[in-house]
């Protein structure tokens, strides 16, 4: 559909402009959560994904409905990325009894098994295994699915990264590895942290492709997870994508952001993957300057329903609290 | 009946259920051609195939988690883990993510796998190949723990764990491996989890004995019996769940008991076990006060004489039982 | 004397050791200018560098292992782990390497190292990053301990860690962080390693309780004087080694003993001291039986009202000590 | 000294001659334990190295005194050609008091702390982080000590390998890492376990150099591990090292070998190190025949004086149980 780049998985225009819409509303959605966070409206922390909607909804968008993701503690994204309700999520956030996880699981914790994703994930790298069994599961029972496992810069140095790709690599397993690499760990930075310029070099370790994308530009993104998900899905085993982005907000809810210039983040800032998608959808007139505006507005509207929803509902019973242990 | 020995039971459970089910499949280190460490797996890769027999790297973490992703979407994995000490390496998949998933996502979603593996001492593999960690899992909400301690019971509950739809970690024993039972059934059968055995009834003072310590107490039974004792030997088979009622009512006839584990006495599931009895009704029966044994706080030694001093023999048994009787 | 926090307490014991021993460094994640998760290194690479004080990747097996290797070759590191639930995946080098490697050498080498690591619930973390795992460690031979209740213990117990030739893992409570006691010297002080603080006298009952437990304890104790009931608390400070001695003399005097944590009850570290309680000459000393709280079995959920209902509150205490207080 | 080859480490004559010494001392040390484990004469387990003698030798060899190793459950040689006494390795694994262990370690733990052996190693993986460890107490106190740190190829699958070479790396730590790859874990084939061709390929996640050698030819290992022991040296960082090899006994006391073939033992124990050697000393004529045939009988005698201070020693008292836990 898109003339001035060559975008190769089939989206029609509704498509291309459901995924606008999709990545303002992740935004909305974590911004709203921020102020809810600063207000102490909401317990606990989180870890917002402001600045890396698109590499939530990129690869997201060229899975099937049967196909699954594997999500990480800064996961509102791939969640919504993935089909999820917002109202549902927002409940979770406020721990309320209609939350995806019956206000059990707070915001590193949200799963939508059915919508096939298999959760956010509180331990780094702690999904990264969770994927590579899921990958085994659509092996075993021939289903062609083909699982995403979404995880960090930072999770690349844990041996559950190098384990689990291992293991893939040896099984041919329909895996996607999708490393979101927005340039630090909490504080740690990615150049000190590992001696290599690009984490996506660590795919010949385990004789499969590496891929370096930019996680600014979305029909980029959407290329190469489509190929690698392609890859995958026909038995030729798992690809490492490795998503150069940057989290605008800081790690959680209480970071100064000593460890990095604000003239870096401003940098980073000008790279918006929501405005560079906008003005490529604007340039080939599938979108007027008008309609973007309303797909915007209609977003921050959903959110602002979501939390609606979500101050309405019932705080879960103490009764409640013995319950879901065991299946 | 016929007469099976643990290994072959294990082999015998799987192998049917696998026969019958095929979401249950067996992954671990060296269980194909090698048979496993212990054997457990002889054959079966020649019978179900690399598919369903999966050898894996060296990689405890990795295959762990990958079993419970897979579990998560519809197959029910067996994971061989080849001694039990590597389960340390393992202990993040299986507390923070098999244990948890389901509770954390509100219900939804579980984790129907289970963890396979060799505890014990008395093998001479030392103190990285030999420990009893089983206080660790059975303290964590989520999991079950099994400890089958003969052929029969070792069929009857790896069926058992195989069904059940949580994640489960079934304790082998080094020393029962070789061990058999001549009653056990050729058909498939199940023995409920958290269904205490009596392995012997008496009534003058309970032991209450997991895995390899079973078969001392009966030893110790047997021989205070010549004294005229006559002891109840009660085994768990599962710490988690735990059939405190079989316990509890043992105790309030014997009035007296000692639990025993191969186990670290420190901290060991003994002192869960013996508060839940003090806690209970029972404490009123109790004449005598609650006495555990189990191993000296040292990692497990090499040489054969220190290695069998560090954990609970017949003998000591023997002589906390009459101890035991002696307080009034 | 002065008033300090938690945090601070433990910040000026780190900074005394390392400006005294040039041996003493801090490995950990984020623990440079971002100065750790919970603000406990803050300041510390402005003054020491980041030598001394090393920023890790996130790579608990790693680092922990890392430490030990410096450990055994003559450092005294002090590593922090962002949340004790991230122990699950250092297991393997605490318990088979740190723990046993003195022993498995013939009492060659030795590890003086310290692992910090924050524990419990109470902050809406959720069920991965709440849990408080201490037993696991306790039932380890070779490793030591220690759980501080105030500023005041931990600046003493954390020079006692650091200066101690053996592993040490060093349990902080999130909730504590910010608490202050106004009487921590300025000078460097070291509160022995297995010796419990009688944190309030009494006579009626015992409350054993550790970390966070120790203030509901305080607080429980000061309601129930208004009763008339008078209620002793003891802080272990450390499990291991444990002062079995205070906690018996205290309940040879008040002949009934609760004992907490927040830790999950079943197969808690309360079990070991319970039972310890009852194998002991206090057995024949007590009124009523030794009684457990701790958190129920279940993941530690995100709604704070939940999260709250899962484990002991002072109400709790309060009743648990009247019904002890009842039984004859 | 050598004219035929190129050797970079300066030996003389006698340190050549020493090196065939030794290597004999570890096979007849590891051969006589196989004869006395299927005798029952000796409990629990062990590993043999039969086979790999130049992967002991030839690092040890390049190695100060003062720097060290850390070794695996198969670490008779290592340990042998780190300096250790075989009485007292024999004796350990009698399990007497004399031993290295006081009896309380066995064949997996023999460790020489004051010769810079850490220690051999039950957790196959386990010893990689506490090499990285030592190499840090070497760069922080300046003491330019290199840790060497040997581990299967079966290892290179473990998590703790993963993160110990990315600590190394980005930290610059002077240790080098060797992998003695002889093809099979216990009974997995490393062609079946990794993706890839060589495990040295693995250096490149780390951007530390990777080389591959001949396990069999310890004149090239000697190079190489010279190189990569001053690059260390130097503060330039680690190195990882591959030796291809081959154990020509089973895993460990029990094993039918059913997961390879006589055919292929047969080629490897064609390509037997020790021989080489001794054939190049020949050449060289730094040995005659009869030298060499008694330098191979004292190696022999050596051992079976071991066997008697074993035997002769006395079994660990009951009272030493509860010792050493704590220092
Ligand atoms: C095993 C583990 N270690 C440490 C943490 C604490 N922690 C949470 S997020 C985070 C940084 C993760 O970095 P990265 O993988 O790059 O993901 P990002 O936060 O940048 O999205 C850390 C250290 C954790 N949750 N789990
Ligand atoms: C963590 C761990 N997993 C498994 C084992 C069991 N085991 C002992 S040696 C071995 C094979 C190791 O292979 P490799 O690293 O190639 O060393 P090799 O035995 O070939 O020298 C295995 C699986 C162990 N000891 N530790
Ligand atoms: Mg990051
Ligand atoms: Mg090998």
């Amino acid at each position: 559909m898109l003339k001035s780049v060559e975008l190769l998985p089939e989206k029609s225009s509704d498509e291309l402009i459901g995924l606008l819409k999709e990545m303002w509303t992740i935004r909305y959605f974590d911004e709203k959560v921020d102020e809810f966070f600063a207000k102490g409206m909401i317990h606990g922390t989180t870890h917002l994904c402001v600045g890396q909607e698109p590499t939530a909804s990129g690869p997201c968008s060229v899975l099937r409905s049967d196909d699954k993701i594997t999500s990480t503690h800064r996961g509102h994204g791939h969640c919504i990325a993935k089909g999820a309700d917002i109202n549902l999520m927002m409940a979770e956030l406020f721990g309320r009894s209609t939350g995806y996880c019956k206000g059990k699981g707070g915001s590193m914790h949200i799963a939508d098994v059915e919508k096939g994703n298999l959760g956010a994930n509180g331990i780094v790298g702690g999904g990264i295994p969770l994927a590579t069994g899921a990958a085994l599961t659509s092996k075993m029972k021939n289903q062609e699915d083909v699982i995403l496992s979404y995880f960090g810069d930072g999770a690349a140095n844990e041996g559950s990264f190098h384990e689990s790709l291992n293991l893939a690599s040896i099984w041919d397993l329909p895996v996607v590895f999708i490393c979101e690499n927005n340039q630090y760990g909490m504080s740690g930075s990615v150049k000190e942290m590992v001696n290599i310029e690009d984490i996506a070099e660590r795919a010949s370790s385990y004789g499969i492709p590496g891929v370096v994308v930019d996680g600014n530009d979305l029909v980029e993104i959407m290329n190469e997870t489509d190929k690698a998900v392609q890859h995958a899905r026909q038995g030729k085993g798992p690809v490492l994508i490795e998503a150069k982005t940057y989290r605008w907000k800081g790690h959680s809810k209480s970071d100064a952001r000593k460890y990095r210039t604000r003239e870096e983040e401003q940098t980073w800032k000008e790279k918006d993957g929501i405005k560079r998608f906008r003005e490529l959808l604007i340039h080939e007139e599938i979108l007027t300057e008008d309609d973007a505006e309303n797909i915007r507005k209609e977003a921050k509207q959903n959110v602002e329903e979501a939390v609606q929803f979500a101050e309405e509902s019932p705080e879960p019973g103490l009764d409640t609290l013995l319950e879901d242990v065991y299946a | 009946m016929r007469e099976l020995t643990y290994v072959e039971a294990l082999r015998e459970c799987m192998s049917q259920e696998m026969r019958e089910n095929e979401n249950v499949f067996l992954m671990g280190e060296d269980i194909g051609v090698y048979g496993g460490a212990f054997g457990v797996t002889r054959g079966m890769i020649e019978e179900f195939g690399s598919k369903r027999v999966r050898n894996t790297p060296i990689s405890e973490a990795g295959i762990t988690g990958s079993a419970i992703g897979s579990a998560l979407t519809g197959m029910q994995p067996i994971v061989e883990l080849q001694f039990s000490d590597f389960i340390t390496i393992a202990m993040d998949q299986l507390a923070n993510q098999a244990a948890k998933l389901r509770y954390m996502y509100g219900g939804k979603g579980n984790v129907p796998m289970v963890l396979r593996t060799p505890a014990g001492s008395g093998t001479g593999a030392a103190a990285q190949h030999s420990q009893s960690l089983e206080a660790w899992v059975a303290h964590v909400p989520g999991l079950k723990v099994v400890q089958p301690s003969t052929a029969y019971d070792a069929k009857g509950l790896l069926k058992a764990a195989i069904d059940d739809p949580n994640p489960v970690i079934f304790y082998e024993h080094k020393l029962l491996y070789k061990t058999s039972s001549d009653d056990v059934p050729e058909e498939s059968y199940r023995i409920p989890l958290g269904q205490a055995d009596v392995k012997k009834e008496g009534t003058d003072v309970t032991i209450v004995a997991t895995s390899v310590m079973v078969h001392r107490a009966l030893d110790a039974a047997e021989k205070l019996s010549e004294e005229g004792i006559s002891v109840e030997v009660i085994d768990p088979r599962s710490i988690v769940p735990l059939d405190e009622e079989t316990i509890v009512q043992s105790v309030i006839k014997t009035n007296r008991v000692v639990v025993v584990h191969e186990a670290v006495k420190r901290g060991g599931y003994g002192a869960e076990i013996a508060s839940m009895i003090t806690e209970s009704e029972a404490f009123d029966f109790l004449d005598a006060p609650v006495k555990r044994l189990g191993a000296s706080p040292v990692p497990v030694p090499y040489n054969p004489e220190l290695e069998k001093a560090m954990t609970p023999q017949t003998d000591d048994l023997i002589q906390t039982c009459r101890e035991t009787l002696q307080r009034t």
